[in-house]
C-alpha cells in the first residue's frame, strides 16, 4: 500500500504527504482559520491581515469578472471565476459569522478578560459593546430592575457574591478533534501529573481537551478538524 | 460559576436529597405541616440539592447519601448495569452523583458512577448505531439526561450524514421559525 | 418547597424543542417575582429581629440568621432560574436576528414578551451595524455554495421584486431559477423552497 | 437541515465537508480549449482538447456538468484497488487501511456528477458502501473499548468518519474525563494511566487509545 508517486485525490499516500500538501495560498489559510475558530470552544486570535488581503483579492477577481462581461468574455469562463469568488466570500462570511456567534454567546466573558477582548478586531469589539448593552438592557426591563436591591447585578448573584459568578465561559477542558502537520514530539496531554507525554506525527488525527494543545492552535502548528 | 445558565445544571441541583437539621431555623414556611415558621433541630426533610448544598456547607444541615446512590442501585448495577432503570431513580443521576461526592467526600459514590457509565456507555454507543427505531423507547427510557443527550448526538449525526448521503435540497428554513413544512421527499 | 415554581419556568425551556420558542410564561413569571418579594420580607424582617434581640440571645439569633440564610438562597436560587428563562430564551432571539430581516412573523412576534421583542430589533441592529461597517451580509451564505443559480419553488405570494440580476415576479406556486443568494433569505423565512433532483 | 452547521456546536456539517473535499484535486480531460484560469485557489490550465490536465474538483465537476470534460478517477477508485482494500480491511479487526482523507464526499461527488466516467461503476459504489459499513463497524467496535479517563484518543479515519462519530466520542471523553477524576474515586479504582501508544508511522491507522 505504499505509494508515494499518486497525486492529489489519488494517493493512498495523502496522509505522509499531507504536509507538502499545505500550501500557504491566502485561501488555503483562510480555510485553515475557518476550521479552526469553528471547532475551538473559545474565540481565536482575529486573522485581520488575512482577512484584508482576502478582501481584496476577492474584489480584484470581482472587477476582473466585471471586465470579461464587459469584454464579452465566453460565460463559461466567466461563471468558473464566479464559483471560485464565491467559494472564498463562503469562507469569509462563515468565519466572521462564527466570531461573531461566539461573541453573542460569551461577551460578558469576553469584555472582562483582556486577553480575549483583544482578539477581536476594531469593529467586533464595536458590536460587542452594543450586544452587551443590548442583552443588560433586555436582562435588566425583564428580570433585574424587579428583584431586590442586592439582588440587581447582572454579574454578581448577590452583593454578597466576590466575583463575577454569573459569566457563561467556554469549557476548555472540552475535547476537539485535532491534526498535525508535520511531528510534534512530547505534547504534555495529561494533567495527572504523570509523565505521559504524546508524540504525534504527520497527519495523525487524536481527540483532546482543548485546554492541552491550546498553544499549539494558536502558534498555528496544529489544526483543528 | 462558568455555567450559570445551564439548563441541565439548574435542573440537577434542583434534585431532592435527604438531610438532617442541626439547627433550629426561624421564619421559614418550608413545609406545609410547619406552621410555627420554625424548623428544630434533628427534623428530617428532604431539601433541593441547591438548598442542602449551601446549608451542609454551613453546618445546618447534614445531607445524606440520597436513595438513587443506595445498596440496592449498587448492586443492580453490579449484576447488570446495563438494564437499570436509572431514570425513574434519579435523571441527573451523574451530574447529582458529582456534586454529592464533592460535597460529603464519599468516594465510593465516585466509583460507582464511573462502573455505571462504563457499563452503560457500552449499550448507548450499540444502540445508538445498530438498533431498529422500533426496539429503543423502553431501552430510552432508562437512561439518565446524560446519557440520553450522548444517544442523541450520535443518532442526530449519523442522521445528518444519511441525509447528505441522499441529497436533496441543501438549503431550509430556519430551525427558529418551526419547520411545520416537510421538505419534499421526506 | 421554596424555588419550585422558579424552577418550573426552566423545565418549560428543557421541554421545548431545541432551538425554537414558545410563548413567553408571563403568569409563572409573574407569580417567581412576588415570591421574590415575599423572600426579600422574611429576610429583612429576620434582620431586624436579630438586630432586636442582640447578643443576648444567641440561640434565638443563630435560628434567624438560618432563617435569613434560607430566604437569602432561595432568593438567588430564583434569580439564577429567571435569568435562565430570560437568557436562553434571547439566546433563541438572537438566531433570528440571522434570518428575519426586521419584522417579525407573526407567530414568533406573539411568543415574545415586550423586552423580548425590543431586544430583537436592538440586536439585530446591531448586527446590521456590523455588516455595513464592513460591507459584507452575513446573513448570506449559510451554506457552502455550488452553482450560481438554483431552482426554487415560491412557497408565499411575494409578489415583484428587484434581484441582484433581474426583476422578478415571485408569484405563489411559481417555479423560477434564482442565484443562489437571492433566493437563500426567502428560504430560510420559508417563502420559498429548493428543488432538487 | 442538510447544508447548514449548528450555528453553535462545535462540528461542520457534511455540506461543509463536502466542500473542503472540492478543493482536492483531479485529472480531467478536456473536450474544450481555455486559458489559463488565475483563481484565487490557484492557477489552473490552460485547457487544450485531449490534454489531460490537474483542476480541483469543484472546477472538474463544474465543467462535466456542462459536457467539457470527462474525469479521470482516482487510482484507489478502481475495482482492483477497493476490492484489496476491503479484504484488507475485513482482515483486520481493529487497523485502518488508508484511504483518502476525503474519499467519502470524493466518491459521492463524482458518482453524482461523473458516473459515465468511472469503469464499472456499480462495483465501484457497492465496494465503497462496503468498505464503509465494515470501517463504522469497527469504529464503533472501538469505541466500546474506552472505559476511563483517557488524555488523547488516536482516530486516524477519513474526514466524513471523524465528522460522524464526533459528538459521540467527544461527549463520552467529555464523561469519562469527569467521572475518571482522582478526587472523585478510591485510589483502588483509578484507572491505571494509559500511555497514549506511540504511533506507528505507515499506511494503517488505528483507532485506539
Amino acid at each position: 500500500m505504499e505509494s508515494g508517486s499518486d497525486k492529489g485525490t489519488g494517493g493512498f499516500s495523502a496522509m505522509d504527504e499531507y504536509e507538502t500538501l499545505i500550501s500557504t495560498t491566502d485561501a488555503d489559510l483562510l480555510k485553515r482559520s475557518w476550521r479552526n475558530e469553528k471547532a475551538a470552544p473559545e474565540i481565536l486570535q482575529f486573522e485581520s491581515s488575512l482577512v484584508q488581503r482576502s478582501r481584496e483579492q476577492i474584489q480584484l477577481m470581482e472587477e476582473t469578472v466585471g471586465e470579461f462581461m464587459q469584454n464579452g468574455e465566453d460565460p463559461l469562463t466567466v461563471s468558473l471565476y464566479q464559483m471560485d469568488i464565491d467559494r472564498t466570500v463562503f469562507l469569509l462570511r462563515s468565519y466572521l459569522r462564527t466570531r461573531l456567534q461566539k461573541i453573542e454567546k460569551f461577551m460578558f466573558h469576553i469584555q472582562k478578560t483582556a486577553g480575549l477582548w483583544s482578539r477581536l478586531s476594531r469593529q467586533e469589539q464595536k458590536f460587542a459593546k452594543r450586544s452587551i448593552e443590548d442583552m443588560k438592557k433586555h436582562l435588566e426591563q425583564s428580570v433585574l430592575s424587579k428583584l431586590p436591591d442586592r439582588y440587581k447585578s447582572h454579574l454578581k448573584q448577590s452583593v454578597i457574591s466576590e466575583e463575577d459568578d454569573m459569566v457563561t465561559e467556554p469549557k476548555l477542558d472540552s475535547f476537539v478533534i485535532c491534526r498535525s502537520r508535520k511531528f510534534l514530539g512530547g505534547l504534555p496531554v495529561d494533567d495527572s501529573g504523570e509523565e505521559n507525554p504524546l508524540d504525534m506525527y504527520a497527519g495523525d488525527i487524536y481527540a483532546l481537551r482543548y485546554k492541552s494543545i491550546k498553544p499549539l492552535i494558536e502558534s498555528g502548528q496544529l489544526d483543528l478538524v | 460559576m462558568a455555567n450559570y445558565y445551564d439548563i441541565d445544571d439548574i435542573l440537577a441541583d434542583e434534585e431532592l436529597v435527604p438531610a438532617v437539621f442541626l439547627e433550629a431555623v426561624n421564619g421559614v414556611g418550608l413545609f406545609e405541616s410547619n406552621e410555627a415558621n420554625r424548623i428544630e433541630p434533628r427534623s428530617k426533610v428532604e431539601l433541593p440539592f441547591w438548598l442542602a448544598q449551601e446549608l451542609h456547607l454551613r453546618q445546618a444541615v447534614s445531607v445524606n447519601i440520597p436513595p438513587c446512590f443506595n445498596k440496592k442501585t449498587r448492586e443492580e448495577i453490579g449484576a447488570d448495569g446495563a438494564h437499570v432503570d436509572l431514570r425513574s431513580r434519579c435523571s441527573y443521576f451523574y451530574e447529582l452523583g458529582c456534586k454529592i461526592v464533592q460535597l460529603i467526600g464519599d468516594k465510593t459514590i465516585g466509583s460507582l458512577l464511573l462502573v455505571a457509565f462504563q457499563t452503560r456507555y457500552k449499550e448507548v454507543l450499540i444502540k445508538a448505531h445498530t438498533a431498529a427505531s422500533a426496539l429503543t423507547p423502553k431501552f430510552l427510557s432508562l437512561l439518565t439526561k446524560e446519557e440520553t443527550k450522548l444517544y442523541d448526538a450520535a443518532k442526530s449525526s449519523t442522521a445528518a450524514f444519511k441525509t447528505w448521503r441522499m441529497g436533496g435540497p441543501r438549503f431550509q428554513k430556519a430551525a427558529v421559525l418551526g419547520r411545520k413544512r416537510k421538505p419534499i421527499g421526506e | 418547597m421554596y424555588g419550585r415554581k422558579a424552577c418550573q419556568l426552566v423545565k418549560e425551556l428543557e421541554n421545548s424543542e431545541s432551538g425554537q420558542l414558545t410563548g413567553f410564561n408571563t403568569d409563572l413569571f409573574a407569580q417567581v417575582i412576588e415570591q421574590c418579594d415575599g423572600h426579600v420580607n422574611n429576610l429583612q424582617a429576620l434582620l431586624r429581629k436579630m438586630q432586636e434581640v442582640g447578643s443576648e440571645n444567641q440561640t434565638a439569633k443563630n435560628a434567624d440568621h438560618f432563617g435569613a440564610l434560607m430566604h437569602h438562597l432561595s432568593l438567588v436560587r430564583n434569580k439564577r432560574c429567571l435569568m435562565a428563562y430570560v437568557y436562553n430564551r434571547a439566546e433563541i432571539v438572537q438566531t433570528l436576528g440571522w434570518t428575519v430581516d426586521c419584522v417579525l412573523p407573526e407567530e414568533i412576534e406573539e411568543k415574545l414578551s415586550s423586552s423580548e421583542r425590543e431586544y430583537f430589533k436592538n440586536h439585530s441592529a446591531t448586527l446590521k451595524s456590523y455588516m455595513s461597517d464592513l460591507d459584507i451580509d452575513l446573513a448570506l451564505d449559510m451554506v457552502p455554495p455550488k452553482d450560481p443559480y438554483i431552482k426554487v419553488r415560491v412557497l408565499e405570494e411575494i409578489g415583484t421584486v428587484v434581484l441582484s440580476d433581474q426583476l422578478a415576479n415571485l408569484a405563489r406556486h411559481a417555479i423560477l431559477f434564482l442565484r443562489r443568494t437571492d433566493a437563500e433569505q426567502y428560504i430560510a423565512q420559508g417563502k420559498m423552497e429548493e428543488l432538487t433532483g | 437541515m442538510s447544508g447548514q452547521s449548528d450555528p453553535r456546536g462545535s462540528t461542520f456539517s457534511a455540506a461543509e465537508l463536502e466542500f473542503l473535499a472540492e478543493d482536492e484535486t483531479i485529472e480531467i480531460v478536456p473536450n474544450l480549449r481555455m486559458e489559463r484560469l488565475s483563481l484565487i485557489c490557484g492557477d489552473f490550465g490552460p485547457f487544450r482538447p485531449q490534454i489531460a490536465t490537474q483542476v480541483p474538483i469543484w472546477l472538474a465537476v463544474a465543467l462535466k456538468k456542462r459536457g467539457k470534460c470527462t474525469i479521470r478517477p482516482p487510482d484507489w477508485m478502481s475495482v482492483e484497488k477497493l476490492t484489496q482494500v476491503l479484504e484488507a480491511e475485513r482482515d483486520s479487526a481493529s487497523s485502518f487501511e488508508a484511504l483518502p482523507f476525503h474519499y467519502v464526499e470524493i466518491s459521492r461527488l463524482l458518482f453524482d456528477d461523473a458516473r459515465d466516467d468511472i469503469p464499472d461503476v456499480y462495483m465501484v459504489r457497492s465496494l465503497i458502501e462496503d468498505i464503509k459499513d465494515v470501517r463504522f463497524h469497527k469504529i464503533g467496535t472501538g469505541l466500546e473499548k474506552l472505559s476511563s479517563r483517557t488524555y488523547a484518543m488516536k482516530l486516524n479515519l477519513s474526514a466524513m468518519e471523524v465528522n460522524v462519530i464526533r459528538p459521540f466520542v467527544t461527549g463520552g471523553l467529555e464523561t469519562f474525563y469527569k467521572l475518571g477524576n482522582p478526587e472523585l474515586i478510591q485510589e483502588s479504582e483509578r484507572p491505571e494511566h494509559r500511555r497514549p501508544q506511540p504511533a506507528d508511522r505507515g499506511p494503517r491507522r488505528e483507532l485506539r487509545r
